[in-house]
């Protein structure tokens, strides 16, 4: 399996802003943060369509997004989470004892995965607190 | 409602002229009665062999508002190892040299303040100010919005509209629930906004050609025109900078020969705030030496005039004014955090941590410069003591200071352990003086002088029937003399009792109750000024970043005891 | 027939704009149009009236299924959570009034808990550097009248404050800046093209997480001192360049977002940033100021401070305040362990925590206070749902220069839902009473 | 420390009995709070967890009595301690030995003494060390002897031995005063540093030296990215904790402010092993 590493940030974006307003239980909010945003050089040396879902994994967790291509780049080597529980599934919470976690610079690995699903919001973090119970 | 008289105490009122014979005050719903009309069910508090006063009036200290908040956030250091777990009746409180607004509350409760005037508000952040007073429980608070630096101000000004400024005053007392007219380092501030300063009354504000002199002597006009409680309160332009004693008596000349005109008893036309910092010769701080005799003895002569000290506690504390430039002065010199607001059409706002250490020969002449100018002072019911809180020192020093007012042998104590003790000596003209302080005068300084500044002198300051029921009894018996002056120090850092608006407070320097505070403003009623209300209308559309309702509402719906003075200026 | 109401705060970002118009319904009961914000705050009003909205607090049971509850017992829930906790944490309090902070304060001191606000993971960092090296700012209307040097540097205002440029930054025409964006020299520091840095003057790509270093070189050009041939993937001519530039202007501001307070350094990033903004002191006027996320966070620190002295991460379980990010901050709080219940108010930490941090919060009594469905309710014991603050309550907001704003009532909430203030009085009355204290 | 005063120190020892279900705040533990109690007054000390307070004796098995003063007061702390804070805090005088690992704040504020800690320590250890003797067998966390926020006034005297790792800012603000780590550091060494030695045998990542004012730093192993405010000096051969080896001497941090000493500019100091 393909996989290549890149180095991994997250942030606001507008589309974010107006899912986390109109209900994070609703597919609207997975269409705007359950996503990450990859230069296309990332794209093509990782060998994937636009739009297929990837698992992203790091040293603190792994999880499943859809992969586009950048808005707001070029960024060869960066890809982009908004910030969100997807992107907060894999972030590096190590605070360095400044109480701040650290939400931009952790590497991860991206694989294409196309049959496994992208969760909603609420579901996601529920599934990780108390595993497939709830 | 609930009666008590305070039996055989040794009364100190200059309002009714009584040096410290015995004497009972009566207490009956809230305000000071006759002995004769309190039933025999009052409560007895026993003062004999104590001292009784009226609860004390702080006339300058910054002590709530943004810049003293932003002192709070940046100095987590001023609290460590500084805080005791809470206990009876206290909120948790922390902080040395700027305490959090519960713990300032109970702190000067303690001491026996029922009174205290925030001492630079900025407009915009009037609502934030509010807020604070509102958490700082026991004491009733004011605050003065400044003006010095405002372009409506220095554009009437510039062609001396002096019913224009008093009309926008109005408007912005009203908006902002504000006491006074207070000017800090006028046009220089202004300047600050570009980087630059004005250093003398005459030195003209980029872009707005105005010279601080003209912006000094319209306020003053406006403020007469008004007749408003309080007089225009100053700090001058070159604070702290060797050789500013003369840009001091620059200022104050320029009140020379104005009458005051109001009906709340005020005297002065200019109120001149922490003196000390603007009473220093020399021409370096090697030279540096102190200009307190020079400027003292100008306003001994001018009646009116008032001052008040701002006395080097020899603490490490937190500067922070409204002088913007100064701030920046003081970082360059010793380099340690510089917090700095500039506020859009008005002032600005800069603090920065000072350490007043013994060792060094400049703290200690400033520390000296802060006492010569009350034992200097020929009338006490004109010069008030305060250490222009936090900047030359906590207020919770007071008691200290008045310590060394009080005893010539306290004072020798510190100079012997200065390092520099002969620079002290030559520089200053502390060691000459023997002259201590009485009670009486205390009490003119503390109590009756600084509400008749303020325009008080019917509600507080004194213990004459009718007056309100702040009334504040300290562990000194005036008939036995002190072997220690620490004693006089104890005494007034714990009242055995303190009432406000007929509430006991404090029994034995502990909070018993959080009183029912109030927030005094003033409310003045000017002829409609359409042209004023066009200038605002405009000045909102164009160059703030906040909407004229959204400022209008600032102090409104957050004040939830006020009590306002009214004014009617309609000619 | 409809009436219109004016001068409205948008109760979502740190700009807080105070010149929102909305159209409501005669009853007052339905908001029709919103007028001049952006499109995240129309959508925060317009959800307001969403059908499918919680109305009554829920308590979560053993089989995971919701059971409704009053007001009442969710008071009564909480309190008990707060009263037996050893070290419970209060988290949040972004999204709500100053009045409702001040409650909560009271509410943390009977309880001796730990409070925090979402500084925690948005500008703490830079409170840690304003307590070390201090904060030369301004307000926002200094900026529209004077500034003619705009630097935005971690932060991209087009997607996280979007009105911020039209309002204040870039093209208002002010007293000094009478051609608007034509008199200011725009630069942005940032990793990705942004849509910000698509209209910059300069777009400094620094390499992700070298913000300090670039920091750095920029303040040794100053000094006209020697510097290697490239710095975090600038070359050297253009960071000189870039600081006569900076030097050039007659009132300059850095805005600095997420992109310097959450990357590598975090504190020491914004440290180095007001060094550089002291250091222009000397040439110029300069001021720097934090872009804010949520509309009331700052009001949170403010009142914590006024209130405690500090700013955020206070623990007040020895019966006074401390602080000491990196003990007392929720996020090292939760990953090591240290707090046995929760209660989140006016933020998602669900959704914005890292998941290990998470995972604690969901193993303690956790009560999430939160007119929306999000992660934090769907891991909680207890979802109390409150009106929606600054849309169905009023309260003094605080905007990203610290300026306070009177937040407006626009519409009612929906039958029956209490206020965030009327919800924490009710707990506070119960604890106090189970504490025994007057 | 003479052997002969070596004798006359009385050793209170105290191991673990119950580990508590959060975190416990010892900062009675120290030869200061223990100076001329008996262990049964020593079990009585408080300590806390969370907002509840609790005795010693609770958590722990006191044996021995404390000498009359600090001074000859030593500690022994066995058990599983990785969730007590606050070990030796502010102490002045008189010694602890931690068996095992602990957590924060080891020695925090200590003006004196001597703590020896076998396993590791968390954030925080000798905060503001005014003087005395840390030894850290294992790794060390963040922020290892570095000011408490807000403060200029950071480590000014003593010495801080880490045989392990130490996590990232170590050494902040510091102004006098030495620390030796033998293993590798994590991102800022010495920021903000206005004097005080830091020798790191192992490697650096980045951020080393930055906003330096004055003060000396010995990298012995590599420096991922050094930081653009130092500028190469010269090569120098010098002995460095018992070793003798050639060091590249940079100074910095040119972007910082720096004083003049009879007219000469004084620079913080970066050694690079080469």
């Amino acid at each position: 399996m393909v996989s290549i590493t890149v180095n991994l940030i997250s942030g606001r974006t507008i589309q974010q802003g107006v899912a986390i307003e109109s209900g994070k239980e609703k597919p609207s909010y997975r269409e705007a943060a359950g996503i990450i945003e990859m230069d296309p050089s990332d794209l093509k040396k990782l060998g994937a369509w636009k739009n297929t879902n990837v698992r992203v994994s790091s040293d603190y967790g792994s999880v499943i997004v859809k992969a586009i291509e950048a808005t707001q780049g070029p960024h060869p080597g960066l890809a982009f989470i908004p910030m969100g529980p997807w992107a907060n599934q894999i972030v590096n919470p190590n605070t360095y004892s400044t109480g701040m976690p650290t939400f931009k610079g952790t590497p991860v690995k991206v694989e294409v995965s196309p049959n496994e699903k992208v969760l909603l919001g609420v579901e996601l973090v529920q599934k990780s607190c108390f595993g497939d119970s709830s | 409602m609930s009666e008590y008289i305070i039996k055989n105490g040794h009364v100190f009122d200059p309002v009714q002229g009584i040096k410290g014979d015995k004497a009972d005050v009566a207490i009956k719903n809230g305000k000071i009665v006759k002995d004769s009309e309190v039933s025999k069910s009052a409560k007895v508090i026993d003062a004999k062999g104590k001292t009784v006063m009226a609860g004390a009036v702080e006339i300058h200290a910054h002590i709530a508002g943004p810049k003293v908040n932003l002192g709070r956030i940046y100095r987590p250091e001023d609290k460590l190892f500084t805080c005791t777990p809470t206990h009876g009746h206290e909120r948790m409180g922390s902080g040395n040299s700027i305490p959090s607004t519960f713990k300032t509350g109970y702190e000067y409760a303690r001491m026996g303040y029922t009174t205290a005037m925030e001492a630079a508000m900025p407009p915009l952040f009037s609502r934030h100010t509010h807020e604070e007073i509102r958490d700082t429980p026991i004491i009733d608070e004011g605050a003065f919005p400044v003006f010095g630096n405002n372009w409506f101000v220095m554009e009437y000004l510039k062609n001396r509209e002096v019913e224009n400024t008093a009309a926008y005053i109005a408007w912005l007392l009203r908006a902002t629930k504000g006491y006074a007219v207070k000017v800090v380092n006028p046009g220089g501030t202004e300047a600050w906004h570009w980087g630059l300063n004005c250093l003398t009354v005459n030195d003209p504000v980029p872009y707005f050609d105005i010279t601080p002199a003209e912006i000094i002597k319209g306020l003053i006009d406006a403020n007469e025109y008004l007749g408003l409680p309080h007089s225009m309160h100053i700090h001058p332009n070159n604070l702290g900078n060797p050789g500013n004693y003369t840009t001091t008596l620059d200022t104050l000349k320029i009140a020379q020969g104005i009458k005051p005109k109001n009906k709340f008893g005020r005297e002065q036309v200019l109120h001149l705030t922490h003196t000390q910092f603007h009473s220093y010769k020399g021409t370096n701080w090697g030279d540096f030496e102190s200009g307190a005799k020079e400027v003292m003895d100008y306003i001994n002569k001018n009646k009116n005039i008032t001052v008040d000290t701002g006395n080097v506690t020899l603490d490490e504390t937190t500067t922070m004014t409204a002088d913007g430039p100064f701030e920046h002065h003081l970082t360059e010199l010793n380099h340690l955090k510089w917090a700095n607001v500039d506020v859009e059409v008005e002032t600005a706002a800069g603090v920065v941590p000072y350490i007043y250490s013994p060792n060094i020969s400049v703290c200690a002449i400033q520390w000296a410069i802060g006492l010569e100018l009350a034992l200097y002072a020929k009338d006490p019911m004109r010069c008030f003591i305060t250490t222009d809180h936090p900047n030359a020192g906590p207020f919770t020093r007071y008691p200290r200071v008045i310590k060394w007012l009080m005893s010539q042998r306290a004072r020798e104590t510190q100079i012997n352990a200065f390092k520099h003790k002969d620079k002290v000596l030559s520089q200053t003209g502390i060691g000459a003086i023997d002259r201590e302080l009485t009670l009486y005068e205390i009490a003119a300084m503390t109590r009756a002088g600084p509400a008749k500044s303020l325009g008080l002198s019917s509600m507080c300051g004194g213990l004459a029937p009718g007056m309100d029921a702040d009334v504040v009894v300290y562990n000194i018996n005036p008939e036995k003399p002190f072997e220690n002056p620490d004693q006089i120090e104890a005494a007034f850092s714990r009242a055995a009792c303190v009432f406000k608006s007929g509430v006991e407070v404090v029994k034995d320097g502990e909070i018993v109750s959080s009183g029912n505070k109030r927030t005094l403003w003033v409310n003045a009623k000017v002829n409609d000024n359409p042209q004023v209300m066009r200038d605002i209308t405009e000045k909102f559309l164009k160059y703030y970043s906040v909407t004229q309702a959204n400022y209008e509402s600032l102090g409104h719906s957050f004040v939830p005891n006020p009590y306002a003075l009214e004014v009617d200026a309609t000619q | 027939m409809s009436k219109k109401i004016t001068d409205v705060i948008c109760p979502f970002c740190g700009t807080l704009c105070d010149d929102i118009e909305v159209l409501v319904s005669d009853d007052g009961k339905k908001i029709l149009e919103v007028y001049n914000a952006c499109v995240i705050g129309t959508e925060k009003f317009m959800h307001s009236g969403a059908k499918d909205r919680i109305t009554r607090p829920r308590m979560r049971q053993a089989d995971g299924s919701w059971k409704e509850v009053s007001y009442d017992e969710a008071a009564d829930y909480a309190a008990q959570v707060l009263a037996k906790a050893k070290k419970p944490l209060m988290y949040g309090w972004s999204s709500t009034n100053c009045e409702a902070q001040s409650m909560g304060n009271e509410i943390a001191e009977v309880a001796r808990a730990c409070v925090d606000n979402t500084a925690a993971v948005c500008h703490g960092t830079t409170l840690i550097a304003v307590q070390d090296i201090g904060l030369p700012s301004c307000t926002l209307g200094e900026i529209k009248n004077r500034a003619d040097r705009v630097i935005f540097w971690g932060c991209n205002p087009a997607h996280a404050h979007p009105r911020h440029m039209s309002r204040y930054s870039i093209f208002p025409r002010g007293f000094f800046t009478v051609k608007g964006q034509m008199s200011r020299k725009l630069v942005v520091v940032d990793p990705r093209v942004t849509d910000t840095a698509r209209m910059a003057d300069v777009h400094l790509q620094v390499a992700q997480g070298q913000d300090y270093e670039l920091l750095c070189a920029l303040r040794v050009a100053l000094k006209k001192e020697w510097l290697p041939d490239t710095v975090a993937g600038v070359p050297k001519e253009k960071i000189y360049e870039v600081a006569e530039i900076l030097k050039s202007g007659r009132f300059g501001i850095i805005f600095f977002g997420m992109g310097v307070t959450q990357s590598l350094g975090k504190n020491h990033n914004i440290d180095e940033a007001i060094a550089l903004t002291k250091d222009l002191n000397e040439y110029t006027k300069y001021s720097i100021m934090p872009m804010r996320g949520h509309y009331n966070v700052t009001g949170s620190g403010e009142v914590l401070a006024w209130q405690f002295g500090f700013p955020y991460s206070v623990d007040l379980t020895r019966g006074f305040p401390r602080y000491n990010p990196g003990d007392s901050s929720s996020i090292d709080l939760l990953n090591r362990g240290e707090i046995d219940a929760a209660f989140v108010i006016g933020s998602d930490p669900g959704a914005h925590f890292p998941i290990s941090a998470v995972k604690h919060l969901a193993h303690v009594p956790l009560v999430c206070v939160d007119p929306h469905i999000t992660p934090t309710s769907g891991v909680s014991k207890l979802h109390v749902p409150v009106a929606f603050n600054g849309v169905e309550t009023g309260g003094s907001c605080y905007r990203m220069d610290n300026v306070p704003i009177d937040g407006r009532k626009v519409v009612d909430a929906p039958e029956g839902m209490l206020s965030d203030e009327e919800f924490l009085v009710m707990v506070r009355d119960r604890l106090k009473k189970i504490k025994g204290v007057a | 420390m003479q052997p002969s005063e070596v004798e006359k120190m009385e050793t209170v020892t105290i191991s673990m009995k119950n580990v508590p279900a959060l975190y416990l705040e010892a900062d009675n533990v120290s030869p200061d709070a223990f100076a001329g109690k008996t262990s049964a007054q020593i079990a009585d000390l408080h300590v806390y967890e969370g907002n509840t307070t609790g005795k010693l004796g609770n958590y722990f098995e006191v044996s021995g009595n404390a000498g009359a003063t600090a001074a000859d007061t030593k500690i022994v702390v066995k058990g599983d301690v990785k969730r007590v804070k606050y070990i030796g805090m502010k102490m002045s005088a008189g010694e602890i030995v931690v068996e095992g690992s602990t957590d924060q704040y080891v020695g925090a504020w200590m003006k004196g003494g001597k703590i020896t800690v076998k396993g590791n320590v968390e954030a925080f250890a000798a905060t503001a060390m005014r003087g005395g003797e840390l030894i850290i067998e294992g790794n060390a966390g963040n922020y290892l002897g570095a000011a408490y926020r807000g403060d200029w006034r950071g480590m000014s005297k003593g010495t801080i031995h880490v045989m392990g790792n130490a996590g990232s800012d170590v050494g902040m603000y510091m102004t006098g005063g030495e620390i030796v780590i033998d293993g590798n550091v994590d991102v800022h060494v010495a920021t903000h540093a206005e004097g005080g030695r830091i020798i790191v045998k192992g490697n650096a990542k980045s951020k080393v030296g930055g906003q330096m004012v004055d003060g000396n730093i010995f990298i012995f192993g590599t420096i991922d990215i050094m930081m653009p405010g130092y500028k190469y000096v010269d090569t120098v051969e010098q002995e460095v904790a018992g070793t003798k080896a050639k060091f590249a001497h940079f100074i910095g941090d040119m972007g910082e402010r720096h004083k003049t000493k009879k007219g000469q500019v004084i620079y913080g100091n970066l050694y690079t092993r080469v």
